[in-house]
């Protein structure tokens, strides 16, 4: 079973050299620890800025240079500061080539539900309304259940949805999979975990053609 | 073309209970801060409020919140506000949760004379509800109106007599949009400047959006999740 | 009868402290040489530029400095560059207090004409029509009738129209007129000039009520 | 994240008879002089160009007009080009007159996703002809499209290799918005910078816009209409 780290460095071996990327928050975060080498690529907040560096050293902290997780960052030479309105042109104008974004729950269908959970919570939207319904290429980085064991896979999402038919891959503690007409496809198996854990833990259709391979880590 | 004004009262004037505003800011990040305390202050109430969040309890709007004087809250992202959440739940507090982008597009519609626009943002959701649909290159888009408010209250860097504003970092976020969106504009700066001083290649918010501004006293800037590094 | 420039100074009567203002092609340009004592305005160009200064001096051209009308021009001190969006964001959105256009016609509904003659003249509108479909203020400056002595005022319009009742004032080599439900209201002559000269040259409904004045210039 | 080519020829590399193209610029002010050189050399053809003007007779899209490499123009103003006026009369050139804010919208619309959006101008003129009619607080409006091309070209002042681009006083125009809606961008500056010489707080056109840049050989910049005032 992968750790949130390992989801992270999976997902990072989808990133392409020139790449503008948006990460979400959580684990989507840490995909910016490993870049693999001898490739470049971007990193966008929608909050506006092209071009995110590490956080800061302790003492150099600005207020006035944020993430959209609220977090002290620093900007890498090169880098650029806009407004809002600019920062969401770029997403809905498709110029991010890379989504990654937490998930509460998605549909076999590529519906995703990552928002609220009606009477208990409303933190809101955010950016992700529009980087769902934007992005070419949205893979979703999450545990494979819930607290309770639940499958987050599911037929049909049941909490209220963030956008309709719009993830491509979803890459979990568990496994690889990516969104087809058939449901969710079996790409990869986590280390040591077997078809049939996967197939239990998954609510949705599931296709397992051929053989599944394990998950390969430099 | 002097807009200068000696500080948040003066800039408030004309203000009433059950206005519209619009707040810059991302989080607390280039909030106008000495103008949200002067709202405290006055005790105006029944606001709508659109601003992408809502402060957290003892900070931004917050400070709003706790005295009960927002009636509406049109936002994005509330998460960092347990009393909102409370209200929210409650009823106390009537809310328009809505995607981000379109926010800041709605914001600069409004200021751009552009009643409506077309995205594909919240498509099959809660918030296309009642929202008319239209196909565009085969994906499904829904038509979002024009946002503006009586007063536009927003943070800058710096700005001159003529109200030409430039923002910092990632402290500038929606504040350009709203800029452009207030029936009247308030701009309060950490620092004012002599007209000139302010290169006309790199102004932010050219002075024909804002109304009044002023140097805002103090500035806490205070910083919601610090995440550094250790050196060496 | 006015010449151009007094056309351009009774128009500069209308200017109020703390207007911006855009300024067309020809005689609205000469606007900008007679700003009233002790008010101050900004003029803006739709090319990208609030605070328009005088002419550069001889030598001081700078071929990345020009206004609307292609002219080398000067910026003042507090002025501002944009885009092409955002300065129409400007006119679209009514942040501009007033605009001065020339017109080949203006009808007694307040349409105007000042962009096409069909098969002779393919200029473009320019942004012509975005200044006329939103401005609240619009001044019309040309002269009372053409070369062939024929009225611009007209009950309607014969060539392709620049917008639809948006025309407020009328300022013209013998007269200041409004635009009224009932046609031309006529407010001011120019000095010398009869009401029957000024009916004459009219085509459009004209409403003259009561003693007529005299344009006054300081 | 190196996006700097060698010249004209280079970012031109993929372009074919038919395309659709837009070229900033205002008048002859801040138009993308060695690339629309360039085009003239490549005698690509059967071209669509998207500009706000149509250059003079001898300088700018003039050049492409001479050689008859233009099908169509997509332009606000056209008026200082002879050549243009007969051949749109005589019909060897499809025009397409459009108002220049909707210009400018249209083609930041194209960049941004949004594809469809209301503008009262226009409405009751030969521009409406076929469009979507509403009305929004009691004004009409008509629907307008968004704008986009195969190659955008701009002309920014300086520029670094992540596509970084600034520009200067009125040159800037029409370019920040084509450089968002082009499905490649290429952009020619003055003078190419290291990362890092441009302040991030006043870039102009954030470099995910831009896929191919490269500093012009020359920069004739000519005046259209040089008024001058006496000196004393």
């Amino acid at each position: 079973m992968l750790s949130k780290e390992q989801i992270a460095q999976r997902i990072a071996q989808e990133l392409r050299d020139g790449y503008y990327v948006n990460l979400g928050i959580g684990i989507p975060t840490l995909v910016a620890n490993y870049i693999p080498e001898g490739i470049e690529v971007e990193f966008q907040s929608e909050n506006g800025i092209l071009g995110m560096g590490p956080f800061p050293f302790d003492g150099d902290e600005d207020a006035d240079l944020i993430n959209a997780g609220k977090q002290t960052i620093t900007a890498r030479a090169g880098a650029a500061f806009f407004d809002s309105a600019t920062s969401f042109a770029m997403i809905r104008g498709q110029h991010v080539q890379l989504t990654v974004l937490g998930a509460m729950e998605v549909a076999d269908n590529g519906d995703i539900a990552n928002w609220k959970i009606p009477g208990r919570m409303v933190k809101g939207m955010g950016g992700a309304m529009d980087l769902v319904a934007s992005a070419d290429n949205i893979i979703v980085a999450m545990m494979h259940t819930n607290k309770e064991g639940e499958s987050k896979l599911l037929k049909t999402c049941t909490l209220p949805i963030t956008g309709v038919q719009c993830v491509k891959r979803v890459v979990t503690n568990l496994a690889v999979l990516d969104i087809t007409e058939n449901g969710f496809k079996l790409i990869e198996r986590a280390p040591g975990i077997s078809v049939e854990e996967i197939v239990k833990a998954t609510e949705g259709r599931l296709v397992v053609e051929g053989d599944i391979p394990e998950m390969k880590f430099a | 073309m002097n807009k200068v004004v000696s500080g948040p009262r003066a800039a408030l004037e004309g203000i009433k209970d059950g206005m519209t505003l619009m707040l810059g800011g991302f989080g607390l990040c280039g909030i106008p801060e000495n103008t949200i305390a002067e709202l405290v202050d006055l005790e105006v109430k029944d606001l709508t409020c659109i601003s992408n969040n809502a402060g957290v309890d003892d900070f931004g709007l917050g400070l709003l919140l706790q005295k009960r004087q927002i009636r509406k809250m049109i936002s994005s992202y509330v998460g960092e506000n347990d009393l909102f959440e409370r209200l929210m739940l409650s009823g106390e507090l009537e809310v328009d949760l809505i995607p981000q982008g379109s926010l800041a597009e709605r914001c600069r519609a409004g200021g751009a004379g552009i009643p409506a626009f077309f995205t594909p943002a919240g498509y099959g959701t809660e918030v296309a509800e009642g929202k008319e649909v239209r196909i565009f290159n085969g994906k499904p888009h829904i038509l979002e109106s024009a946002l503006t408010a009586d007063f536009a209250i927003v943070k800058a860097w710096k700005g001159d007599h003529f109200g030409n504003l430039v923002y910092k970092g990632t402290a500038r976020n929606f504040n350009p949009m709203m800029a452009m969106a207030g029936k009247i504009t308030i701009a309060e700066v950490e620092e004012l400047v002599e007209p000139g001083e302010l290169d006309p290649n790199f102004i932010h918010t050219p002075g024909i959006f804002v109304n009044r501004i002023f140097q805002g006293e103090k500035f806490e800037k205070r910083i919601e999740q610090r995440t550094v590094r250790q050196r060496g």
